[in-house]
């Protein structure tokens, strides 16, 4: 008798169970959909200012940029993707100064770590939230970062950083040969860094 | 007209069939050959006008025996490979079994092909007379050899379950 | 601890005892077996989870780390160290018949080191082809790409195992067939849409009744343990995120507390606050997706986008917090790398009552559904020994009464100072697993609640010198990740670069008890058990 | 009649005057054989036709269940989809399997689609919109509809794929297991209606529908049909043969191209005749709602042509099909055998011994409340 009594409770309270999760899915017939509708929401599309995408140098109305081609970012980076070409210039006075060549960030290969933007001792790079990087080669995702005839921002006026980052004291070191760790990096580049020379920026 | 070319269709593809179904040497092919034969004669019922019989033809022979019949070859040890030769003393036995039986088909159709074409003219058949006639008790009713079969199939049933239970 | 020293230096006189930041015991090769197997068998406390087995090239001698720890209370931590200086036919004793969940490691040991264990049933490389040249983690490996050339030939797979068995005090190489010679195989894997990933179960049915399974994996290894030998801690965090991607924050966490820990850096109140809320909904985010994935596995399509539904609310959490979905790169070395966005709060606070309206909507749409209920109850039964054995940890141990959440055996961050409940089911059914995670999403839910108008302000970060070096040491650090216990290992020799590094993967556990729930369970239910298991690939291959 | 001047719209006016304007102009043979050949190609146009309006349907209303929006890109609302999916399949190559048995494989998916193309052809879809009317019709689509698990269990084998083969095996237990509780929930309606004839059975149910009519024993029998029709065409929670998530795509794992098409479109139009015929002998089939003795209602009612009514029946009965598709997860193989030998097959017999009773002590709605 008990397994009678089993067998039809079972089937009853199965049937129940069943209708239960129907009604569920009989709501979500009418709830609001959630699909974003991508290319047509464009102009109500909220991507969070966070949000990082590409890999930017921002440039001042004079065509000026903040950085100094010490290439703690090309350091920093554990895949590779950034390399800085320079080269050395005479100034009128005589003095010996480097400045950036290229900025090369390769976005194909970048993790978004986010590693190269904390490091950088003179806020000169920083990620964008620009996110629609699609290309048809990939030859194309690599990028040159500072634009063309740009040239750095002369620092007397720059105090500070506006907004400090938490780990900007990332001071570049001295005897840290940190490239050779990774071969990856040390190709076509015309000049390589040396590591010493972020020294000689930074007084 | 057109009952004759639909029935001389379907006899052709009886006959091939029926030969590629023995000549084939892969067993599963063969069944599928043998599958387009037992259509085929349904086809001919239907051209007959037995609609009930047609139906029983296509659930019970081309549906239900069949399946299971796929279902057995698919499940012996390797059914696509093909078949050995056989040896010739069993071929020869083979072959008498088939002329004999052609033999014994030919006799029977010779001295009935008469009365074949009397039955072809019959009235259509409705589902209540055969309900009728299956359940019925009286004379040229079938009750008892119904009955009877269900009880054979019953054994076949509890026969198999032995089987399987042994297993 | 005392009488633990005593206990093993009865066993094995020859021990050397040091205590480093965890009870050091090194041991002779041939007396290890028996110095685990009677601390496995010690009645006070036995030490019967083999938490990680790290194979090590010391410079001179290849060795094992094995990191012993407490079923019952897995703050007790003792690890054993053994070795060998034959570099040409390393040979260790195999600790897989006192630790189940040594199989698989010891395998990954010879793949990587080619340290090959006795007695272990099956010593065919993990992760790797069964002729790769070279051990890629001993320290003069030869990376040249000639040895190793890409094949795009395809090549059968060998089910034969080799092995070395020792018979009568005498050492034995012979092979064995894995399957026998009438089994019907079918690869479940490498490509298959319910491997949650590119794993590869070869699958010896008898109908729809699994036989056997043999578990194959490496198809994403990356080599990550070799690549950090040559990376800097901060670069090195940025790896962690691409192991269990599912719970990327919390792996991370854990690397940063190691490094934190070995080179003494404090945290300030404010990161951890962050950190723990980003935890937990990182938890909740993995538990969210393995429940969809579970219910897809079982068929239930819908149910899969309504979990995806929710958990996406999350993503933008983090995507508004720290600029990243799945990988959000929220932890550093110190703290954490961003601030909390002004609206944060109240987004958690919306997103809990949201969630909690779900979880009941689950409970209806799925919970008691009589087909899922005969889908899970009674299904890839794993007894608590089987758990320990193998070191399942996570929702999926605790569904098997194992009490074994690091938040409260170990607590790290905040939790010791929140108020939760562990969630632990002793069924051990598919079933128990699914229940224990939407627990957690409850339990989870509630740690947040209490977090999330306390945070303090101050800073977010430490202040970290820019090289991050550490003493000198071996560290370990586990913490409780969504699936269970992930772990971090540093062998450091005061250098920038880890000298060894190794990440003890929940995944890995969670796949090597496979095997043993689906053993005659049916294929389908193969396929619901590892929906409940919850396992990631690249978790397990590194 | 009045009724014809009643229903402007049905099809038959237009059929009636195309069946007299051929025969005034030719002879018999001719007629026959012009109207044969335009039957049989609006059959096939309509099979495509509803397959594909069904797909999209499916699609849609299945996005609709889990909060998405469904195909929106062709066409508006996504409308012309499938559309551009018939194209892309028909465009698709066929590709050719090492080691496959190659005319099987090839006949396969025939089977399917012819198996599904019979049944079809004997669906009342509207007053006079009948290919054929056997006096044996329930059991002409029973048998018919049988021959396409063959198509399926040939797939399995010919395709040389070991996920296949299971797919396939699984298929055939299913589908004999199912096809039984099928027939018998028919039968019970057959008890009651006395008749095998789909227009009989129709013409019977033109005040009582079926499934009033036999009250308990026929909601039973309508229920069972619908679970075990669901089960026949291999849908979700039934679709084990196919079970994504452990076999791949089952027994059609390795079709491609038009191959896989068929399947694909046997598949919906199978859902399609099973809503079809659960509406036919349960439902009314294509008549209007009537009320014995409200006749302004009946003559509104009838005013909306019966094509109409027939798709309309139908289609809600393809929602309560997609409705549970979408909700539940998948059965496993014992479950599913369980089901059926341990639920619905006793149940089933029970519940036909009932239905007799029922007739025979004129206990029927008809019977009690004197209803034609």
């Amino acid at each position: 008798m008990d397994s009678v009594s089993k067998y039809f409770s079972g089937l009853f309270t199965g049937i129940f169970s069943l209708l239960k999760g129907m009604s569920v899915t009989w709501k979500e017939l009418w709830t609001p959909k959630v699909t974003q509708q991508y290319p047509e929401n464009r102009d109500t599309l909220v991507i969070s200012d966070r949000f990082r995408a590409e890999l930017t140098m921002p440039h001042d109305e004079n065509n000026e940029h903040a950085c100094t081609a010490c290439g703690i970012c090309q350091m920093n980076c554990p895949n590779g993707t950034i390399v800085v070409t320079s080269q050395i210039i005479e100034t009128e006075d005589g003095k010996k100064k480097k400045i950036l060549d290229t900025h090369q960030w390769d976005l194909g290969m970048c993790t978004f770590c986010n590693l190269c933007v904390i490091t950088c001792p003179s806020d000169a790079i920083k990620f964008e939230n620009t996110f629609e990087n699609a290309v048809f080669t990939r030859s194309k995702l690599v990028q040159k970062l500072n634009n063309e005839g740009s040239s750095l921002r002369e620092k007397k006026k720059e105090v500070k950083p506006v907004e400090p980052k938490p780990v900007v004291e990332a001071k570049p070191v001295v005897e840290a040969p940190v490239t050779e760790a990774k071969p990856v990096v040390e190709k076509k580049v015309t000049e390589e860094v040396k590591p010493e020379e972020p020294k000689a920026e930074k007084e | 007209m057109a009952h004759q070319i639909i029935f001389f269709v379907l006899a052709l593809i009886i006959t091939v069939f029926s030969v590629m179904a023995v000549t084939s040497k892969q067993i599963i092919r063969s069944a599928t050959y043998l599958l387009f034969v037992l259509l085929a004669t349904a086809g001919l019922y239907l051209l007959l006008g037995y609609n009930y019989l047609f139906a029983v033809q296509i659930a019970v022979y081309a549906g239900g025996v069949m399946v299971l019949f796929i279902f057995a070859i698919l499940l012996t040890n390797k059914p696509g490979e093909s078949l050995k030769t056989e040896l010739p003393v069993r071929r020869i036995a083979a072959a008498v079994t088939a002329i004999a039986g052609l033999a014994f088909c030919a006799h029977v159709i010779y001295y009935n092909i008469k009365k074949v074409t009397v039955l072809v003219e019959q009235a259509d058949l409705t589902p209540q007379q055969l309900g009728h006639t299956m359940m019925g008790t009286d004379k040229y009713q079938y009750l008892m050899p119904f009955e009877t079969i269900s009880i054979l199939l019953l054994a076949c049933i509890v026969g198999a379950i032995m089987i399987a239970r042994k297993r | 601890m005392e009488n633990i020293k005593k206990l093993i230096l009865n066993t094995v006189a020859s021990a050397v005892i040091e205590e480093k930041q965890k009870l050091t015991v090194t041991v002779a090769w041939d007396k290890l077996h028996l110095l685990a197997k009677t601390l496995r068998d010690n009645a006070a406390l036995p030490f019967d989870v083999l938490v990680y087995l790290i194979g090590m090239d010391r410079g001179e001698e290849l060795g094992v780390n094995y990191l012993l720890s407490s079923s019952t209370d897995l703050s007790k931590e003792l690890v054993l160290k053994t070795g060998t200086t034959d570099r040409e036919n390393p040979l260790l004793y195999s600790v897989t018949d006192l630790f189940e969940t040594a199989h698989f490691n010891e395998r990954e040991v010879y793949a990587l080191l080619g340290i090959r264990f006795i007695n272990n049933p099956d010593m065919r490389k993990f992760f790797l082809n069964a002729d790769w040249n070279g051990f890629p983690l001993r320290k003069d490996y030869d990376a040249n790409p000639e040895l190793n050339p890409l094949s795009l030939e395809s090549v059968d797979m060998i089910d034969i195992a080799p092995r070395v068995m020792e018979v009568d005090g005498k050492l034995v190489e012979e092979t064995v067939n894995i399957f026998g010679d009438d089994d019907y195989i079918i690869n479940i894997g490498p490509q298959h849409p319910s491997t949650h990933g590119v794993m590869h179960f070869r699958t010896a049915l008898d109908g729809e009744i699994v036989k056997k399974i043999d578990v194959h994996s490496g198809y994403i290894h990356r080599g990550i343990e070799k690549l950090s030998e040559a990376l800097t801690y901060p670069q090195i965090l940025h790896f962690t995120d691409r192991l269990d991607y599912l719970s990327a924050n919390i792996n991370r966490h854990g690397l940063c507390l190691c490094v934190e820990k070995a080179s003494e850096i404090e945290v300030p109140e404010r990161a951890q606050y962050i950190r723990t809320i980003m935890d937990e909904l990182n938890r909740m985010d993995s538990h969210l997706l393995a429940w969809a994935c579970q219910t897809n596995d079982l068929g239930a399509t819908t149910a899969f986008i309504y979990g995806m539904r929710e958990r996406e609310i999350i993503l933008d959490i983090f995507d508004k917090t720290c600029g990243g979905r799945l990988i959000i790169n929220q932890n550093v070395i110190g703290g954490v790398m961003f601030d909390i966005y002004p609206d944060f709060q109240k987004d958690v606070k919306s997103f809990i009552i949201y969630m909690r309206e779900k979880l009941k909507e689950y409970d209806r749409f799925f919970s008691h559904n009589v087909i899922a209920l005969g889908r899970m109850i009674g299904i890839g039964n794993l007894s608590k020994e089987d758990a320990i054995s193998y070191a399942v940890t996570g929702p999926a141990g605790r569904a098997s009464g194992w009490s074994n959440d690091l938040r409260k055996h170990t607590p790290y961050a905040l939790y010791d100072k929140v108020d939760f409940k562990e969630v632990i089911r002793t069924e051990g059914d598919s079933y128990a697993r699914y229940m224990n995670r939407l627990d957690e999403i409850e339990e989870s839910l509630h740690i947040i609640e209490q977090l999330i108008d306390n945070i303090p302000e101050g800073d977010i970060c430490a202040k970290v010198k820019p090289i991050i070096r550490i003493p000198e040491g071996e560290y370990y650090q586990g913490i409780e990740a969504a699936k269970g216990i992930f772990g971090v290992f540093i062998e450091s020799r005061g250098d920038k670069f880890p000298y060894r590094l190794k990440f003890r993967s929940p995944s890995m556990a969670l796949v090597s008890v496979m095997p043993l729930i689906c053993k005659n369970e049916k294929v389908s239910d193969f396929i619901g058990i590892g929906g409940s298991m919850d396992y990631v690939i690249p978790d397990i291959d590194r | 009649m009045i009724l014809n001047y009643s229903q402007p719209l049905e099809i038959t006016n237009l059929t009636g005057w195309l069946d007299s304007a051929l025969r005034s102009s030719m002879s018999e043979f001719w007629v026959l054989l012009i109207e044969f050949v335009l039957v049989g190609a609006l059959l096939l146009t309509a099979y495509a036709v509803i397959a594909l309006i069904l797909i999209y349907a499916e699609r849609k209303i299945t996005a609709f269940f889990q909060a998405r929006y469904g195909p929106n890109r062709v066409g508006k609302w996504g409308l012309l989809q499938s559309v551009a999916d018939m194209i892309k399949i028909l465009l698709k190559e066929i590709v050719k399997i090492n080691r496959s048995d190659r005319f099987l494989f090839f006949a396969a998916p025939f089977f399917m689609i012819a198996a599904s193309m019979m049944t079809f052809g004997a669906i009342p879809f509207g007053k006079g919109l009948h290919a054929v009317d056997f006096n044996i019709g329930v059991l002409y689509v029973t048998a018919v509809s049988s021959l396409g698990i063959i198509g399926v269990l040939l797939a399995g084998w010919s395709s040389n794929n070991k996920y296949s083969m299971i797919g396939a095996m699984r298929s055939g237990a299913q589908f004999v297991s199912y096809e039984l509780s099928a027939g018998f929930a028919l039968m019970t309606i057959v008890v009651l209606a006395g008749t095998m004839q789909f227009s009989t059975m129709i013409e019977g149910q033109r005040f009582c529908w079926n499934i009033f009519n036999g009250h308990i024993s026929s909601v039973i029998a309508f229920v069972i049909y619908l679970i075990s029709g669901h089960a026949e065409t291999n849908r979700g929670p039934f679709d084990l043969p196919e079970a994504e998530s452990e076999l791949t795509a089952g027994y059609h794992t390795e079709y491609s191209g038009l191959q896989f098409g068929f399947y694909y479109l046997a598949e919906y139009l199978n859902m399609f005749i099973i809503a079809s015929i659960a509406t036919t002998v349960f439902l009314g089939g294509f008549l209007p709602i009537q009320v014995q003795g409200w006749d302004a209602f009946n003559g509104i009612m009838s005013f909306i042509p019966t094509y109409v009514w027939f798709f309309g029946k139908t289609a809600v009965l393809i929602f309560l099909s997609l409705w549970v598709r979408w909700s539940f997860p998948r059965l496993r193989i014992d479950q599913l055998l369980n089901l059926e030998w341990k639920y619905l097959l006793p149940i089933n017999l029970i519940n036909i011994v009932l239905m007799v009773i029922l007739v025979l002590t004129g206990l029927t709605l008809k019977d009690i409340f004197g209803i034609m």
